[in-house]
């Protein structure tokens, strides 16, 4: 075959080629079966099949479909093919199929008919007359669909940027407190001299009690020594708050000062550290 | 959490969230999204996307409702002058892909060998290629035949392309003229293609 | 060839030229492009230009200029809000992470000279300040040793996100699963205080 023929849009506002043959437009569909060998290949690339070819051919003839002239349609298109043929046109099977169809359409009409046989099946071109009309609605249906006004081509998103400073949110992963546990166990089990930091529940609240102290002398510069305690915690949280503060006294991040015997005993940040 | 917005405020970051994103976006969106946690009423949404639509009515852009959401678009009377900015942004399709595109839309989900029968050719792989990938159409399942042939449908990016809000708003078919002749008793059109 | 265009039309064009160009439109790039052929001299397009940008003053929307030209841009004051729309998902913690995470937990106040000789690894500044940006770890003070390093805690809010009261209901290590024979003969996990 030679080189398909550029798609055409199916503008109809104004009256498109139907096809070009060597550069020239050729705008009319040929009225008489002498067709130039040329422009008959690209003919018939501009139908979409013989269903296509088909209804070219009545409405040429200003037939209606449902009187489907089945002796002047099938001539005419036979004439086509045979054309085609003898041009060593290599015909998509369609083509040919048809002309098949349309032969035995053509036959079954000359036998003579059967009274008991004539309902609405008995007509051998009632097939035919269905599958072009349904494929009449289509093909106008697609007409129609591309005459919608469409983005890209009638309209166009309107869209706007965003300040070049902008951020995005970012989602922050999640992680749950297995994860947490399984990274500890990984730890302990790589390091084996852990056991010098051991993990306890008891010693846990204690070293809480001591980030929750230095928490609180970050934003005053002394606690008065009560203030660590909360009596509502009970006799536990008493001793773990004793504990801590005992603690943060031995790794000297906190210095307790008394001025005199019995006065209040006071927590403040070790010498030089934030205060 | 809830925070507070002026209402002026309100309008202007909905009229921003349509302008700077790329896909229209429906109430749902907006609501899930840019107005997450501010309490905004359905109602009140609804209002608000009115009042822009009429604040844009004589504008050079107008905000539209299609399938998947609002968006703003070019007024399509200035589509001459705008089209030859960017000739290379509006492909033209075949009538091959035109009718096979018409077919799908009006009778989905169909097969490719049902979309076959009813143009009486055979419906090439490119073809099926350029409309899956312009995401017009989709596989929504298989017809439980032999080789389970994949069921076709449109999308709504279809819809939101030609500007629809629905298949509803596809342009009716043509009415099947009616089969008086006698010889013929009648013909059902009811375009079966079961054959 | 010299085309004629209604007033009201041509600062619609040169809106919707402005809201559907993908890059910002100098007054040149839309003399030669949307605007060829319609003879708008300079003055004009500016006087345009100037009345759009009037029109979107309180607007979601402004009409900026850049070096490059003109374009739409959403208000800045709406940015935390539009943000909202475009979620960027970060990674994964890597397990540096997770291991400093667990260390401060369990082992806290402790600096970071103390969680790199556990881990046998330096801890890089970046680990640390994506625990702080969390708002998972705070310095709650300094170690009194040369360099004064600060002391790391976790928050109220890492209480908060794990969904426990206080640290002691973190879990123990041999509560999570049996452990086996050659752990335990590696691993202690009693209750000597000394540290």
């Amino acid at each position: 075959m030679s080189e398909p023929l550029v798609a055409e849009p199916l503008t109809i506002q104004q009256p498109l080629p139907l096809a070009f043959v060597r550069g020239e437009a050729v705008l009319e569909r040929p009225e008489d079966l002498y067709i130039p060998p040329d422009a008959m290949e690209v003919l018939l690339d501009a139908f979409e099949g013989p269903l296509d070819f088909l209804l070219y051919l009545i409405r040429k003839h200003k037939f209606e479909i449902v009187d489907l002239p089945v002796n002047e349609i099938t001539q005419q298109y036979m004439e086509y093919i045979e054309l085609m043929q003898e041009m060593n046109f290599e015909l998509a099977a369609e083509y040919l199929v048809m002309a098949a169809m349309l032969a035995e359409i053509k036959s079954r009409l000359l036998l003579p008919k059967h009274r008991e046989h004539e309902d609405e099946e008995s007509d051998p071109r009632a097939e035919l007359i269905r599958r072009l009309q349904a494929y009449e609605v289509f093909r106008q249906a697609a007409t129609d669909l591309d005459q919608l006004p469409r983005q890209e081509r009638d309209f166009f998103h309107g869209h706007a940027q965003l300040p070049a400073d902008f951020q995005p949110m970012i989602i922050l992963p999640e992680v749950a407190l297995e994860d947490m546990v399984l990274a500890l166990k990984d730890i302990m089990k790589r390091a084996n001299d852990f056991q010098h930091h051991h993990v306890k529940r008891e010693q846990m609240s204690t070293r809480e009690r001591m980030s929750r102290i230095l928490s609180l002398l970050q934003q005053r510069d002394y606690l008065r020594f009560e203030e660590c305690f909360d009596t509502s915690e009970g006799k536990e949280g008493v001793v773990v708050s004793f504990l801590a503060i005992l603690e943060l006294s031995k790794e000297k991040l906190i210095v307790l000062t008394q001025v005199e015997m019995y006065a209040p005993i006071h927590l403040k940040v070790a010498l030089g550290a934030d205060g | 959490m809830n925070q507070v917005i002026q209402p002026a405020q309100l309008q202007q970051l909905i009229e921003a969230a349509l302008f700077t994103s790329e896909q229209p976006l429906s109430m749902q969106d907006l609501q899930s999204g840019v107005l997450a946690g501010l309490n905004i009423s359905k109602n009140k949404l609804q209002a608000i996307l009115t009042q822009l639509q009429q604040d844009y009515a004589g504008r050079g852009v107008q905000l539209v409702e299609t399938a998947s959401g609002f968006h703003f678009q070019s007024r399509p009377e200035l589509s001459d002058y705008l089209a030859r900015l960017w000739p290379e942004r509006s492909p033209r399709y075949s009538r091959a892909v035109m009718e096979t595109l018409a077919l799908i839309a009006y009778r989905q989900p169909i097969t490719r060998g049902e979309i076959e029968d009813i143009r009486g050719v055979s419906v090439s792989s490119q073809i099926m290629r350029t409309l899956v990938d312009r995401n017009w159409v989709k596989v929504v399942g298989h017809k439980e035949v032999p080789g389970r042939p994949g069921l076709y449908a449109t999308t709504a990016e279809f819809l939101d392309y030609f500007g629809l809000k629905n298949l509803s708003q596809l342009p009716q078919l043509t009415e099947l003229r009616p089969v008086s002749d006698a010889e013929l008793n009648t013909v059902e059109m009811t375009g079966d293609t079961s054959s």
